[in-house]
């Protein structure tokens, strides 16, 4: 009996310290993880709407029905605001691709009606061909399009060679963004 | 932020945990083989399974009855083999130096041939064509794949039968050859006077008569024969239990094709009588 | 001292943990990708292996058999959580390019089996030089894995471009064949090395 | 209850091939070496771990959503989740040496291999991450454990077929089957986008 005790109480004495040494660290370390996390959301915040001096997060519902699909979800949206009056809309999607959800931030000029930017947060398509929809000269074919615009590959968008339906999933968050948007335009 | 919650919660998680596991180690023991926890502390226990065995455990017992090297670990390296080897050197009861011992007898004249082969002199090459050129499915094939792996040349190919005599003076028990054979028909036997059945054929008695003077029958004149009851037959083959047997010779006598050899303690050379 | 270096070398080359042993492969083939992912997981490795093994080791006489597996793998998974939580705080993208493969660490078959093999065997000097040791060859081993990759599959080096700009990246290298191809063609070169030193 | 079924089938065949823990993920390559030299012995792991991955999902699921979260201690995921696993897997195997001596001789020893198995506790990780509710993570660590036990009942082939051919010198052993699986791995690649 003593025996099953001391076995117990040797693992509770490493579990208890190994805890505590955890928390410790953890307390340490939170700040700092928190506000990376902030600052990270930031930069990419500020790369979607680049005029936006702040930004403040808001209710998604607020912004109208959301348009109903299978192969989207809305996460999060954020308000751009400059000279204290709001000045567009950044949204947060996650869209299916070709081995997995991509996370985008889609910048949304409300009163130009307008595509300010787009970016890929994260993603676990094919690497050299899907990721690809991830650089520079791919997204930057959405800069500066219309709400109104279609966002159908092969019309006003061109694919990534070799990489179609992770095009396709980028431009059809896009347009389920530009569909849920059209109305704030004020 | 309160850090003593978690490290109460985890304590008592561990305190659960461990209960637990004492006491059911405690009240669910089941009794092992003292050699084979004594190997088991002298294994690594990282449990990793690269050397092809289940865990630590499963090698252990492995190495304790004879079927596994004391190298056999990778993890523990030539350290592990070297503090292994002691101990077993120690319990020589338990621990037997082995020797490879080639488990057929159907050489030139005595198997029969039904096809002229000229292929690659490679026991391998020759195993992969879909029928075999000696009439025999299981026995040697007597291209000396064997001969060439071993590092100690302590097997050669009798010039009259074509079958490979491994010279228990050179031969170390390494198991070289064991895993060349592309049909394991090489073992490793304890090096000590044996009586072993000196054929691995399963097919049935009438196939083994016409293709093999050499070949076990399956008569099983031998199992009624054994004084000891030390011959069993299981799964299609005649099995000597080594613990049993008492080298009396009467099944070597009795056996109508022979198959059933003595082995020396010197040598495992197959007297091939025509 | 001269012990330290004995044990410190052994795992560099002739126990080498990933090409002579074969364990700890699977954080080898999926985060080299990149070099600087391989330092990173390396140095990871090499904290929480001598950290554990020093622990472990300073341990050895007080842990009862029955709770031997638990014990260990609760102090080899705090250092982990420590190295996950400061890589988060201090080197976020670094963090996030290794994923789930920072937890790993608890289950990566060299840290366990050094803390079995080893520490939990040996006074804490030898056991903090094996683990030196072995993390060392580690490193050295998922560097190479990783340059190799990193020049043939982005055709770059610690994300610097090598090559002209029409060069393709080669997929199948970032991909788990190449990784694969990889190691299997390292173990073969170390395994002709070392038969023709012998000779 | 159609779009249910659905889901079930989509993680199933994701889980078991697309996303393929040993030759798409990289994990639990240690057992796959170790234990792929013979069909027979993958057929043992491959239950064992199937047993085990289904348990200590369940077991850390509820660990996680019931203690983890409410208390705020997902930090302390880590160790929770591989202190469990560790005792689960102990304890199974002394329960099953004295009571079901024939199932112990069929899996049980192969037990103590998993719980340094890295593809346990990154399945218990990937459950919790994905969020499934429980019925779900019950079918995803299924599959997941059927992917690992096709994958290495294939390598097994191989590598009975394998030791009779003939490999150059300084490929025998470990480099020819890391070779074999980068075809395999290769082979793989094929199911890639096969679920959107």
């Amino acid at each position: 009996m003593t025996k099953i005790l001391r076995t117990a109480l040797a693992l509770t004495v490493v579990c208890g310290v190994a805890a505590l040494a955890l928390s410790f660290v953890y307390v340490v370390t939170r700040e700092r993880i928190a506000s990376e996390a902030r600052k990270e959301l930031d930069e990419a915040l500020a790369l979607v709407f680049p005029e936006g001096e702040n930004f403040t997060p808001i209710d998604l519902a607020t912004l109208g029905p959301i348009p109903e699909s299978k192969e989207l979800q809305f996460l999060e949206a954020y308000e751009a605001i400059k000279g204290g009056k709001r000045q567009g809309i950044v949204v947060k999607v996650a869209s299916t691709g070709y081995g997995g959800p991509i996370v985008l931030l889609i910048g949304v000029d409300t009163e130009k009606g307008t595509i300010t930017g787009i970016r890929v947060l994260e993603h676990q398509e094919t690497p050299g061909l899907g990721s690809n929809v991830a650089a520079e000269p791919f997204l930057s074919q959405f800069l500066g399009k219309p709400l109104t615009s279609p966002f159908t590959i092969g019309e006003d968008v061109q694919a990534v060679s070799g990489a179609t339906i992770s095009s396709r999933a980028v431009a059809r968050a896009c347009g389920k963004v530009a569909e849920l948007l059209r109305g704030e335009r004020e | 932020m309160n850090i003593f919650l978690p490290t109460i919660l985890v304590g008592t998680l561990g305190l659960a945990f461990g209960l637990m596991l004492a006491f059911f180690a405690k009240k669910f023991a089941v009794p092992t083989n003292p050699l084979v926890q004594e190997i088991e502390r002298l294994l690594p226990g990282a449990n990793c399974g690269a050397c092809g065995f289940p865990g630590c455990s499963g090698l252990a017992e492995k190495i304790a009855s004879g079927e596994a090297s004391p190298n056999a670990c990778p993890v523990g390296g030539p350290r592990v083999w070297a503090e292994l080897s002691r101990l077993l050197g120690q319990e020589s009861g338990s621990w037997e130096a082995k020797r490879a011992l080639l488990l057929c007898q159907g050489g030139e004249g005595i198997a029969q041939t039904v096809a002229e082969y000229e292929g690659v002199a490679d026991c391998k090459a020759a195993h992969l064509l879909p029928a075999s050129f000696k009439g025999c499915r299981f026995g040697c094939l007597g291209l000396g794949n064997c001969v060439k792996v071993c590092p100690f040349g302590a097997i050669h190919l009798d010039t009259e039968s074509h079958l490979p005599v491994i010279d228990w003076e050179k031969c170390t028990g390494c198991g070289k050859c064991v895993a060349e054979c592309p049909r394991n028909i090489i073992t490793l036997v304890p090096k000590r006077e044996q009586v072993t059945v000196a054929c691995v054929s399963l097919d049935p008695g009438k196939e083994v008569r016409k293709l093999c003077s050499r070949g076990c029958i399956k008569c099983q004149l031998c199992v009624r024969t054994c004084p000891e009851g030390a011959i069993t037959f299981e799964n299609g083959r005649i099995v000597i239990s080594r613990e049993k047997c008492t080298l009396c010779g009467l099944c070597v006598e009795k056996c109508p094709t022979h198959c059933i050899i003595r082995v020396g303690e010197k040598l495992a050379l197959l007297e091939v009588k025509g | 001292m001269r012990e330290f270096w004995h044990y410190f070398k052994n795992g560099l080359l002739g126990e080498n943990p990933v090409l002579k042993l074969m364990i700890g492969l699977c954080s080898v083939l999926a985060v080299s990708v990149r070099v600087d992912n391989c330092l990173g997981m390396g140095m990871a490795v090499i904290f929480v292996l001598t950290c554990s093994s020093l622990v472990i080791s300073l341990m050895r006489n007080f842990v009862p058999n029955e709770v031997r597996i638990p014990i260990f793998i609760v102090v080899i998974s705090t250092f982990t959580t420590i190295v996950d939580l400061v890589m988060k705080a201090y080197l976020p993208p670094l963090s996030k390019a290794m994923g789930i493969f920072i937890p790993l660490i608890v289950v990566n078959c060299i840290i366990m089996a050094r803390a079995e093999a080893f520490a939990s065997r040996k006074p804490p000097l030898y056991a903090v030089a094996d683990a030196l040791g072995m993390g060392v060859g580690y490193t050295l081993v998922i560097t190479a894995i990783g340059v190799v990759r990193e020049l043939f599959g982005y055709g770059e080096f610690l994300s610097h471009p090598v090559f002209p700009e029409s060069f393709q990246g080669m997929m199948a290298m970032i991909l788990p064949p190449g990784a694969f191809l990889l190691i299997g063609i390292y173990i073969a070169i170390l395994n002709w090395s070392l038969r023709r030193a012998k000779r | 209850m159609s779009t249910e079924f659905l889901t079930i089938f989509k993680i199933i065949v994701s889980a078991a091939f697309v996303d393929n823990i040993i030759l798409a993920r990289y994990i639990g390559l240690c057992p796959y070496i170790g234990m792929s030299s013979s069909v027979a012995n993958s057929i043992g792991m491959g239950m064992a771990v199937t047993f085990v991955m289904v348990l200590a999902s369940i077991v850390t699921w509820i660990l996680w959503n019931y203690v983890l979260v409410p208390f705020g201690l997902e930090y302390l995921r880590i160790m929770v989740f591989i202190l469990v696993i560790a005792t689960l897997v102990q304890l199974v195997e002394i329960l099953l040496k004295k009571n079901v001596p024939n199932l112990y001789r069929a899996m049980g020893i192969y037990l103590p291999l998993i719980t340094t198995n890295c593809a346990i506790l990154a399945v218990t990780f990937l459950g919790v991450d994905y969020g499934y509710p429980l019925f779900q993570v019950v079918i995803y660590s299924i599959s997941v454990a059927l992917g690992f036990t096709v994958a290495l009942i294939l390598l097994a082939g191989i590598r009975e077929r394998l030791r009779l051919a003939k490999v150059p010198n300084f490929w025998q052993g470990y480099p020819i089957v890391f070779i074999a699986t980068c075809l395999l791995a290769i082979a793989f690649l094929g199911f890639k986008g096969l679920v959107k």
